[in-house]
Parts: structure tokens; sequence; C-alpha cells
């Protein structure tokens, strides 16, 4: 592996993400997945980077589950995106930041098809017009979430409590990262680092210290798809899928996996669960799982935020041990306690995959 | 003087090979099948004993098909075969005539000289000298002639020769040895008596002249004895085990008994039955056509008779019959291929001494492995009623110029018929057949038997001599079954179809399944000879030759196919015909891609022939306009 | 005074252009960037179908070149041709001016540059190489690994950069076939126990016993075929490379490991070529190639009279073809000037 | 597997380093025509048994290339060795060979042995 031939991809594949004035807009399923994710984003962003990112209540869903699940017409899907639009413009910023992989790439690939039909565009807005009354200016910016977190990996570096270090050997750790299938692969050029070697995450990976790992199926989907998980009949690929990419990337012991996107952290680490109940295998170095994280809750790792703060307690494939490698102090007996009350009722025996 | 030591050798030799040949007769007697063993009952004392006797006496002595085809090789054969004869025949009367007793042990008579060495100083014992002086003569030419052959193979009219295995040469060796010393043995014995005729009386003169006769006879005369002895003793080792197996089978052929489609007693006498004359390998095309000159039938009889795998052997082969027609003892060497084919690939193993004079009869064809049905997909259907089914089986459907002719003849001929396999049918099975495959071929058989039995038809006409055969010989059908050039000779006899005479030069192709595998020859011929003038190839009927594109073969290349294609298409265009004529669908397309000359199927030539009955003109004709519409669409 | 006309570009074209219009009198001023003349065929070993030497042809368009009446200049790079009545003033990027009576452009092909082909990952992945710099590990005589091993399993991918929509090139290299067939031969020529697997989308083996070549190539050297174009490289942990394709005649994805991946890159319009024509007016096709004035009886000749067309500046050619193409150039050198 | 109403599923990808072609050399070495098939399906539009069946010989001849031989061992014995394959075929492949050898080469490795 040359990497100067990776390097010189990077350098063609560089994107313009804004400086500040973000308007956000989360994602349906990532705060049911890994709730702490998003919130830990806005804490970064606001309290570590001192930036202005504003959220309007009245965002709704892009509806990309069902436009991608070809349930949601395109013209439907492009009238809500404009409502979303519509909204970022009454409350007067022009930076949008999703927090969704799909989001993005449903708003890059609406975008697009304006900018290629402008008579498209025409009609959303008569639609939207007719159906609601509002008038939307298209983004000055589109940048996904981890992009920014990408921009600003230095600065986080900075201010960094931790780095992604094994505390014992004193050895980078072997990170993986998953880009969601929608960052780049349809538009690779709003991608940073592009669709085949993604720079995004292993941007942030490399900064804080961590050494981001290539392997064969480095390409290959979570499974989520839709369609795929959606289905129970299609269950059986979605898992195929996982099991495709943990067979690949085994042999070089990956400590952890990073993801950006909301359903590949939550297929990654559920499947690792279902994949040992189902054929007693398991992943990671020791017979363990490999625990995943999203970028906000590996950064907020960094600058030295409480794990349990970050809801690291509701990922099914332990992550305690690789708290420990990295050096990170942690309360073990605060995991499960809310408000002073210990939540844990009957889980925890099969929720850690060992 | 009554005995002497030398004999010794040649006494055990004898005694061996004619108890061997008892038992070894004995054995194969007793695995004939029961029908087979009473056919050669009733054939032995019956009235073809006589017969037998003649074809002995003809081919296993005067060698009379090989002489005809070729003379050299013929005397070479006959000089030795009928020479040894003749020479045993004569010595055991000498023996009997001149020597001290009469009815004499046999070594007696053999060694007759050394016993009586004072016989034949004059009168009438001279001239028996002389008689057998010619007799032993005659044997060394041959003699001369098949050590020549052994080095070079064209002064006897042969292009290849067989190759030879150690116990072959020391028999062969040995056998070369009897005559020579005969004749040294006889020649010192007669210098030293003052006796002999021409050849030992003159050879003996000279020797004793200049040595010492009377002590150099004796080695001899222990050379002579011990040469017979080996060579007895060998022979059921050899290909020499021909000479006593070749007389059970003249007797067990005249009874008639036949090869069959199972391995057993008349297979392995027919195996043994092989001298490896070696006129298939002149007799087969993928000799002279295509270099492929380790197949042959020769080559297939010594490998099953040494134990060898001889399935690639087996399977490469046109299995056009044309070595069974020159093969001099007559062996049914196609159908013996065919068992081989049956038994797929056999094993090669080493054998013993006595698994050598006695192979075990049991394991040397294990029937294929059993397996599931292979055509469970083949449904069943109502086919329309019918007089007559035509079938034109796979390979016509890729030449369609014979089924539309086939079409047109049809209904030229005004019969009911119905076109069985009009969409594609299922094969007739005899390609499987030929794959050595018989249980999926029968599986083709019932599926397709059934149809026709459906049908109520009462005659079956197929343009494919593979499936013609397959339906004669392996169908239990109660139709009358018929290949396309006899179904169209009988419409033209009946004047069901009237043909014009198209004034156009014509050679025939004899395709191999139609001719030799059928014995149909006359009917595509005098059809032929209906619509055009046909001519004389030089390879009529059991002479024909294989177009290459046999069905049967399934080792060679495309390109060997083309060779042997190439070579027959030339041949039979020699004198330029218009037409050159066959009555095969893969004849037809293998000869046209190897010649300018136009190829076709005889049904094509008579379609062309067909005289069209004449259009009643309508009183009202549609008026210029309207008919030049018409013509246009046509 | 002897006419003189300027052949741009020393590859095959220009070198047979030159050569054959000294022949008919002319003066000839041959220009060529690099320093010696000879184009690709300079890195070439062998050439299909017939394997033999490069060095051959080299060794004829040197000798039709050297001598009386040619003047070879390399290491110049024309930018320019402007033309002032009957003349043609031709200048280079240092600036210096040529005058002529008549150009033969013969700037010829660049290949295509693998590593736009991401996927593939040429100069990420250690043994991805072209199949430019297999004839260089030919021409040394020794096909190695980057660490010094012998390769096993090598892959070749037919149509790199070429009949691909999303490197915009719409065309056939038409030569990447045969050049894979004759490559995978050579390959078990040098590595008897190599195996070679040609991934291609289809084989386009329109030249003189390039199909026999093909099936010299299955029959006789075992190479195996594929029918489906790579996907997908990525590198394993032992430093093999994983490559994805669907087998399509097969109907299923298909994954294999191998040592080494050969790119069979296209061909595509020269920089040279397009600078020059862009800055003297010369008309290109949606190809980017140079647009001649007739595809069927004007192959050679441009939009602008006096300058002529000779070889792979106009489409993908192969050596025949391009020896042809100069030598047709020529001719309507001769008609122009003759005119004129 | 109940307890979750799913099981994972098996890639269709062939995986030429994990497959054992010893088939396909088995034919190749007795009947080197089998390599110069260009997949062109002459033989399978043909075909007796293709008329019947969806069996075809060009997609058999190219699963046994790649290892996958399953599905091979189910069909091959549904061709009836007719020979129309062997005459149209424009590379002279000598596809009945090459179905021969390929039941021959099935019976010689079962099912299990690799």
């Amino acid at each position: 592996m040359k990497i100067e031939g990776k390097k010189a991809i990077w350098k063609d594949y560089q994107k313009e993400i804004a400086e500040d004035k973000f308007y956000y807009v989360r994602s349906c399923v990532r705060q049911n997945f890994f709730p702490g994710s998003e919130t830990a984003f806005l804490r970064i962003m606001r309290d570590v980077l001192k930036k202005d990112v504003f959220e309007n209540p009245c965002h709704t869903t892009c509806t990309g589950i069902g436009y991608h699940g070809d349930i949601v017409p395109v013209e439907t899907t492009m009238t809500v995106v404009a409502r979303q639009f519509a909204l970022m413009t009454e409350s007067g910023y022009e930076n949008l930041l999703p927090s969704c992989i799909t989001s993005f790439g449903l708003y890059t690939e609406i975008l697009d098809t304006w900018h290629h039909f402008p008579e498209v565009e025409e009609k959303i807005r008569k639609q939207l017009r007719k159906a609601t009354g509002r008038e939307f200016k298209v983004p000055k910016n589109l940048a996904h979430a981890s992009d920014v977190i990408y921009k600003f990996r230095k600065e986080i570096s900075a201010k960094a409590k931790y780095r992604l270090i094994n505390k014992n050997t004193g050895e980078p750790l072997k990170v993986v990262d998953h880009i969601g299938c929608h960052y780049a692969k349809m538009f690779p050029s709003k991608g940073v680092g592009g669709a085949e070697y993604p720079y995004v995450l292993a941007g942030m990976v490399e900064e804080w210290g961590g050494q981001v790992i290539d392997y064969p199926e480095r390409r290959h989907c979570c499974g989520f798809g839709f369609r795929q998980y959606l289905i129970q009949a299609n269950r059986g690929f979605s898992i195929a899928c996982s099991k495709e990419k943990f067979e690949s990337m085994k042999p070089y012991k990956p400590d952890m996996i990073i993801t950006n996107c909301p359903g590949c952290p939550m297929f990654l680490d559920r499947w690792q669960y279902v994949i040992n109940e189902m054929e007693g295998k398991t992943y990671g170095a020791d017979g363990e799982g490999i625990p995943v994280f999203t970028y906000e809750e590996v950064a907020g790792l960094v600058l030295g935020f409480d794990p349990w703060d970050l809801g690291l307690q509701m990922h099914q494939t332990d992550c305690e041990p690789l708290l420990r490698k990295i050096g990170i102090e942690y309360d073990p007996e605060a995991k499960y306690v809310l408000n002073g009350v210990n939540t844990n009722v009957n889980a925890s025996t099969y929720l850690e995959v060992r | 003087m009554q005995f002497d030591p030398f004999v010794i050798p040649f006494n055990i030799g004898l005694y061996f090979i004619l108890i061997y040949a008892v038992v070894r007769s004995v054995i194969w007697f007793n695995d004939l099948s029961r029908p087979d063993k009473l056919r050669l009952q009733r054939g032995f004392f019956g009235k073809t004993f006589g017969q037998s006797i003649k074809e002995i006496f003809l081919e296993s002595l005067i060698h009379r098909k090989i002489l005809k085809s070729n003379p050299r090789l013929g005397y070479m054969h006959m000089s030795l075969a009928f020479g040894w004869f003749l020479l045993i025949l004569f010595g055991t009367i000498e023996a009997d005539v001149f020597g001290a007793h009469h009815l004499n042990a046999p070594y007696k008579s053999i060694f007759f000289k050394f016993f009586n060495p004072e016989h034949g100083r004059a009168g009438f014992e001279a001239a028996y000298s002389f008689l057998m002086d010619l007799i032993l003569a005659f044997i060394l030419s041959g003699l001369l002639l098949a050590v020549i052959k052994r080095f070079s193979s064209k002064v006897v009219g042969m292009k290849k020769t067989t190759k030879l295995r150690v116990l072959d040469k020391v028999a062969l060796t040995s056998l070369w040895l009897i005559f020579p010393s005969r004749l040294l043995a006889e020649s010192f014995t007669s210098g030293a008596y003052g006796t002999g005729s021409f050849l030992t009386g003159s050879l003996g003169s000279v020797l004793a002249s200049f040595l010492p006769a009377q002590e150099m006879a004796y080695p001899f005369w222990w050379l002579y004895s011990l040469s017979l002895g080996t060579f007895f003793i060998l022979l059921p080792l050899t290909r020499y085990m021909h000479i006593p197996t070749e007389l059970f089978l003249i007797f067990a052929r005249n009874s008639g008994i036949k090869t069959g489609d199972q391995p057993g007693a008349f297979r392995e006498i027919q195996i043994y039955s092989c001298s490896s004359c070696g006129i298939c390998i002149d007799a087969c095309q993928l000799n002279f056509s295509a270099g492929i000159t380790n197949i042959q039938s020769a080559y297939l009889m010594k490998g099953i008779r040494n134990n060898e795998n001889v399935s690639d052997i087996a399977f490469n082969c046109l299995m056009c019959g044309r070595c069974d027609q020159k093969c001099p003892v007559g062996i049914e060497l196609t159908p013996l291929r065919m068992l081989s084919r049956r038994a797929g690939e056999t094993v090669e193993s080493e054998q013993t001494i006595l698994k050598k004079y006695f192979p075990d009869r049991k394991s040397v064809l294990p029937a294929r492995p059993a397996a599931d049905p292979s055509y469970t997909f083949l449904k069943q259907y109502e086919p329309a009623k019918t007089d007559v089914i035509y079938f034109a089986g796979c390979m016509t459907h890729l030449t369609p110029a014979i089924k539309n002719s086939m079409v047109a003849i049809l209904e030229a001929s005004g019969v009911r018929y119905n076109f069985l396999d009009e969409m594609g049918g299922v094969c007739c099975g005899r390609p499987l057949m030929l794959a050595g495959q018989d249980r999926e071929a029968r599986e083709l058989i019932n599926h397709n038997s059934q149809l026709i039995w459906k049908s109520g038809a009462h005659t079956l006409v197929t343009s494919c001599p593979i499936c013609y055969k397959v339906f004669k010989e392996s169908y239990y059908l109660d139709v009358e079954v018929l290949h396309h050039s006899q179904f169209i000779k009988n419409m033209i006899e009946d004047g069901s179809l009237k043909l014009n005479f198209l004034r156009r030069k014509v050679t025939y192709h004899a395709p191999c399944e139609l001719g030799r595998g059928s014995g149909v020859y006359d009917e595509p011929k005098d059809v032929l000879r209906y619509v055009a003038r046909l001519q004389e190839t030089g390879f009529e009927d059991k002479n024909s030759l294989c177009c290459g594109g046999s069905l049967g073969n399934i080792k060679i290349s495309s390109r060997q196919k083309s060779m042997i294609a190439h070579d027959v298409a030339a041949e039979l265009t020699k004198d330029n015909p218009d037409i050159l004529a066959t009555s095969c669908p893969l004849c037809k397309k293998t000869l046209a891609a190897a010649t300018t000359t136009k190829v076709a199927d005889i049904s094509e030539i008579v379609a062309d022939a067909i005289i069209k009955p004449a259009i009643k003109k309508k009183l009202t004709e549609p008026a210029g306009k309207v008919k030049m519409q018409a013509d246009f669409q046509n | 005074m002897n006419k003189h006309v300027v052949v741009i570009g020393g590859g095959v074209a220009g070198m047979e252009a030159a050569g054959q219009l000294r022949k008919t009198g002319f003066e000839v001023s041959l220009f060529e960037k690099e320093e010696k003349p000879g184009g690709h065929l300079n890195k070439w070993y062998k050439l299909f179908p017939d394997r033999r030497p490069s060095s051959e042809v080299k060794e004829y368009l040197d000798n039709i070149t050297s001598g009386e009446g040619i003047k070879i200049i390399t290491g110049k790079t024309i930018e320019k041709i402007v033309q002032n009545k009957n003349q043609f003033h031709i200048s280079d990027k240092e600036g210096s001016e040529y005058t002529a009576d008549a150009v033969i452009v013969a700037t010829g092909f660049d290949l295509f540059k693998s590593a736009r082909k991401e996927e593939y990952g040429y100069g990420i992945y250690d043994n991805v190489i072209t199949s430019a710099d297999l004839e260089e590990m030919f021409r040394k005589g020794s096909i190695t690994l980057v660490n010094g091993r012998t390769p096993e399993t090598i892959g070749i991918v037919h149509c790199v950069g070429s009949r691909d929509e999303k490197m915009g090139n719409l065309y056939c290299s038409k030569l990447c076939c045969v050049t894979a067939v004759k490559q995978a031969i050579e390959i078990r020529e040098h590595l008897p126990s190599a195996k070679v697997f040609c991934f291609y989308m289809d084989m386009r083996m329109g030249g003189a016993y390039y199909e026999e070549l093909y099936r010299e190539a299955q029959e006789e050297w075992g190479v195996n075929f594929i029918r489906g174009k790579v996907s997908e490289v990525s590198e394993s942990i032992n430093n093999r490379l994983v490559i994805k394709s669907e087998d399509t005649l097969a109907g299923k994805p298909l994954k294999m490991l191998v040592d080494m991946l050969v790119l069979m890159a296209g061909m595509e319009m020269s920089e040279e070529g397009l600078k020059l024509g862009d800055s003297s007016g010369l008309k290109r096709g949606d190809n980017r190639f140079f647009s001649p004035a007739d595809h069927h009886f004007g192959s050679n000749k441009s939009n602008l009279k006096g300058i002529y067309y000779a070889g792979t500046c106009t489409m993908p050619m192969n050596i025949t073809e391009t020896i042809s193409h100069a030598r047709a150039a020529v001719m309507d050198v001769i008609e122009y000037l003759k005119e004129s | 597997m109940d307890r979750f109403g799913f099981s994972i599923s098996k890639g269709r990808q062939i995986d030429y380093d994990a497959n054992s072609r010893h088939i396909a050399e088995f034919i190749s070495e007795r009947e080197p025509s089998f390599r110069v098939c260009i997949e062109c399906g002459c033989c399978s539009a043909t075909c007796t048994t293709g008329n019947f069946t969806s069996f075809s010989l060009r997609e058999l001849q190219i699963l046994m290339k790649r290892g996958e031989n399953e599905k091979v061992r189910e069909n091959i014995k549904k061709c009836m060795l007719c020979g129309k394959c062997t005459l149209v075929c424009p590379r002279g492949v000598n596809t009945r060979n090459v179905v021969t050898l390929a039941r021959q080469a099935f019976q010689k490795f079962p099912a299990n042995a690799v």
C-alpha cells in the first residue's frame, strides 16, 4: 500500500465546509439508536468549538427511509425536503448540517437534480407554495455533521484529554472506519476523500492518534439497506453483509470501528451479538466483540466526556474493555444509573459480546 | 533308436498345449449362455460342421481372405500355416509308412530324420524326402517374408504393423527358430549320412565338407525341440493363441452365435482369435486420413488381452464398421468395441502367471454403477392418430433442407402422416448407446416408443440413419421402420410419387449406420438411379467410407474430423459429379463443409424432381394489377 | 527550391510520414518532444499478433528517416501552427519559430492515466500495474512483485479507461484486447507455472490473426477468460489483491485473490495534441481526437488546408494502420503542394 | 434461529480461491478443446434437452471452470449426447466428450471429496 497514492486522491477530493452558523437537522433513527451522539455533537459544537448551531423544532423526516424503501415517490420527497429548506430560510440560516447520512445523500441528490433540471425545482417550488405557502432558498453550503467534525479535527485534538492509543503498549489503536453508503458513493465529489478512499473518518482517527486499517471489504455496506433490514424475511441478507465485513476485518485485529451513518453503528453493533448467538463467533481480539462508535462518541471520548453521558451503555457490544485500553477514567457502577436510579433491570447478561 | 532326451521339451510343450486347449475350450463352452450352448452343439454335430471344416481349411490354413486383399501378406500367412500343416501331415505319413511302427508318438514324426537318418537314399524314399524339403522350403520362404515384414512392413504391402510385447517377442523368436533349426538339424544329419533331398541334402553336404556334421547335428535337434516346446508353452500368453482359438471361433460363428450386448465367452473367443495381422489398421480412416495410429481394433483386442485400460482406445473410433468387413478372421470388431464402451473405464491390473493362462472371466467387464433416472423431465403427451410417423431426428433439424424436402415428399405422396418431432423431439437414444450409456438410452427409447405406440401408426419414417438403426434394433415397435430412402422407393414403386428425371451426374456416399450398420445399400441407389445418373465411386456398399462426422467417435477433434471429410469428399468427387448425394443429415453436413461440390441428401434431390400437379387456371382471373400484387406477395 | 514539410510528432506515424515525404523529394523537419524519436514503440517489448520485437519496426523507421533530406529535431514541443497565405509558421514551447509549406500533425496518443480509475488502486496498491509497466518488465526480463517475489496468479483487466462513460471515453481503444492476450501469453512464457485471468467486457479481436492469438492463448497457454469487468480491488492482509467482478456468463459475482493486476490502459488524445489543436484551430471530435474532414475519404485532411493528420491523433490505431495512414497523409501533402 | 425469525444468508458469490476445480481439470487434461469455449451459447440454443428444461451446457461448462460444481453434478446427466452442440460449435469444442468426461469425473469424485 502506497500512502502517497491515497494522499494524491485525497487532495483531489476536498469540499467546501462552512465555518460557522449551521442549521442542524437531526436524524429520525439516530435518536433511538444512539441518542447520546447528537447531544454530544451539539455539546462539542457549541461548548467546545463555540459555533452557532441552530435547530428548528418544526423539522420533520426527510422521507429518506421511505424514499429508499420505494414507498415515497420522488416528488413527494422533494417537496418535503423543500419544506426543510424553507424552514432553514425562515430561520435565517444558509449552511445546512444534516446529522443523517441518508438525509445528506438525499439533499445532495435533490440539489444535483435541480441543478440539471431547473424545471423540476420550479415545479417543486410551486407544489410547496400550494401546500404550505412557504418559499425557500437552496442551502449555500451543505455538509454532513461528520464533515464538520473532520474540519475541526485539529481543534478537537488540541483540546483532547485522551488519544486513540493503547495505554499499555503505547501503540496507536487499530481503527476500522466505516462510511455510510449514501455519504459519497452516489456523489464522490461531495465526500471528503471521495468514494473509493474516503478520508472523512480516517482524517479524524489519524489526527486523534489512531491508525486506520484498510481491509478488503472496506467498501461493503453494513447491511442496513432499508429493504434488507426493514422486512424480516430479508434480514438474513442484512446480517450476511455485516458478517462479510467482520470476516474480512478480523485478521487485522481491529480495536474499534468508527462510523458516520445512523444505521451502520446500529447494525455493526447489534449483528455482532446476533452472529454470536447464532454461530458463536466473535471478531475482536481475545474473543471479544469489536466496539462500534459514532464519530461523535469518539470525539466525545477523546475530549474526556463521561462515557455514560455519551450513551455508551446503549451499545450491545461492550465498550468497557476499549475504555480501559485507552485509559479513560469512568465509573463502571454508574453505567445504568439515571438520576440516581439503576435502570438496568435484567439485561446485561446477554448484552455483552465476549 | 526309439527315444532321445532332446525330445522332452517338445513333448512337454505339445502335451501342455493340447491339454490347455481342451481345458480352455471346456471353460469357454461352459461360459456360453444356454442358448449359445445349444447352438454350438447343433452346429458342431449338424450340417454346419462341413461348412466349418471348409472354412477352417480356407481361412485358417490357406488364408483366402488375406490372399484376396493382400496376396503377399496372404502368402506369408499361408506358407506358415498351411506349410506347417502339410509338414505335420506328411511327416506323420512318413513316420507311419517309413518308420519302424505304425501309429507313432508325435515326436517320432516331428524328429523323423533324427530317428531315421538313413532314410531317403533312393527311389520312393528320395521322392518323399524331396516333398518334405519342398514343404520346408515353402515355410521358410514365408518365414523370410515375416522376418522382412518385422523390419519393413512395406514389403508385404502393409502400411502399419502392430507393436509387440516382450512375451510376444520371445514367442516370435521361438517360432522363427523352429524352421531354421529344423533345417540345420536335418541338414547336418543328412550331411553326416549322405541323405536328404535338394534342400537338406545339398545344404548338408556343403556343411559336412568343412564341419563335423555328426557332432553338429545333435545340438540343432535340441534347439528344434526347445523352440517347439517354448513356443507351445508360451502360446496361450501371446497372440499365437489365435491359432487354436480361431478353430473354436469358426465353429461357434457358424453355429449362429453372435456377440450380443453382454460380455461373455464368445467375446473372449473373438478377442483371442485376433492374430494382430493389422489389416484393420490399413482399413481404418483414422489411420490413413487423420494420422491416428494407436486405436485400431487390433490394438483394442491386444489391450483387452493384456488387461489394459482400453477406454481411450474404445471411445476413439468412428464405429464405421470398415474393419469388421475386412477382418480376415471375421471378428465382430465393432460390437466388441461397444462392449468395452459399455464397461466405461476399466482398471488396469498386474496379473499372476496363472491368471494370464486363465483370465478372470467375471471381473473383466464390471458393470457401470446404477444411478437414478436421468430424463425424468420428459413428459408424455397424446400425439395425433396417424398412419405414418415422420421422425426427422436431431441432426435433421440442423439440415432444414432435408426436413423441408421430406415434408414436400410426404405431402406429394398423399399419405396421412404426423411429423412427430416437428418442434424438436427427444433424441433416439443411439448416441447414448454409442457412448456406452445403454441404461440412459433405454429411458429415451421408452419415451419415444410410447409416443409411437400412441399414434397408432403402421409405418415410421426417419431421415437419420442413426435413428434408423436404433429404431430397427433396439425399439420394440409394432411398426414398419423405414429410412426415408426406403420410403421414397416404396412411394415411387407404388406410383404415389411422380418424379422427373434430372439430368445430373450423381455419386452416392453410403452412410455407415445405414449401409454397413443396417445393411441398407440398394434402396438409396435405386432412388438415385430413378432421378439422376448415378456414377460408381469405387467405394461402394461394404467398402464405403465414413464421412468422419460420426457420433461414434467422441474423442477426435473437429480438425481430425475435417481431415477425414476432406479425403472422403475428394475421393467421391473425383469424377466431377454434379451432386454428391448421401442419405444422412450428419454425412451431408460433414461432407458439405469439405468440398465445393454440391452435397445433397436423397430427399432433396427427390423433392426437386417431384412433378407438381398442374394448377388449374381459374376462369375468372383477376385483372393485372391485382395479380401483380399477388406476385409481389409471393 | 524544394518545398519544406514539417511533421509534428516523431512516433510511428511521424517517422513513416517523414520517410515517405523525403522519398518524394521534399525537405522534411521532424519534431519530437522526447529526446529520441520512436514514441510508444520505444516502450514496447514485442508486438502483436506475431510477437516480433518492437525494435525491428523501430529499426525500419530509423532507416527511412536517417540521412539527407530529413532534419530530426528532438526535445521540442510544438505548440502552435499559424497559417499565412501559403506559409505555415510553427512555434514551439520555447518560442522558436519555423516555417513550412505544409504540415503533418502526428501527435499520437497518451496512454489513459490509470490512477483515474480509483477503484483499481493504481499508485495505491503495490502490485497494480499497467500494460506499459508490464512491457517494461518484459524488457528487463523479469516479472516480479514489489517485494521481489514472483507472482503466481495474475489478473488482467481489459478496457481500463476505454468504453467508460465515467472516464469520459465512450470509444473502444481497439488494441487493448489483443495486447492483453499477447501479454497473457508472454506472462505464461516467462512464468510457466503462473495462472493468468483476463477480465473482459467483450473480446474485440478485429485485426488479422488476433482471434487466432486469442485461441492460442486459451488452447496452448491455458489463459482463463472471465467475462466481467473488475469493479473493485483491495489489498489483503498478506499483500495480495482481492478483486471483485461478476462472471456475467456464470451469472454470479466472483471474488478472487491475485498477486498482480495488470490494467490495459486505453488510448486517449495526447495532451500535446490537445494544446496544439486548440491553439491552432484544429477541430476535434467528441472523443477529443482530431476530427478528420471526412471519415471515409478524407481521414488525413484537417479542417485547415495544408495541415494533415497521420496516425493515432485521429483515433486508436495499430502500427499497421498507423503506417498506412501516414503514407496516405503524404499523398495528401503531395497533392496539396502540387496545387499551390 | 426461531428466536430471530431469520438466518444468515449464504452468498451467491463465486469464491474462486475456495472452490476446487478438479472436475474442470480432469476434463481439460483429457479434452483440451474444453479450454477454447467462448461462451457463445450455440450449444445451448440447439440443445435437444434444452428444449425441455433449462439445461445449458454453456452454463455448466463455465460453472465447472469456476469450481461451482454442485449444480453441474445435478444437471449433467440430463444431456442426451445427441451431438447437435458439437455440430454447431464455432470453436470446435468436442462437447460430447466434455459431457462424457464430466459424468465420469462426477462418478470418480463423490460430492464431498475435494
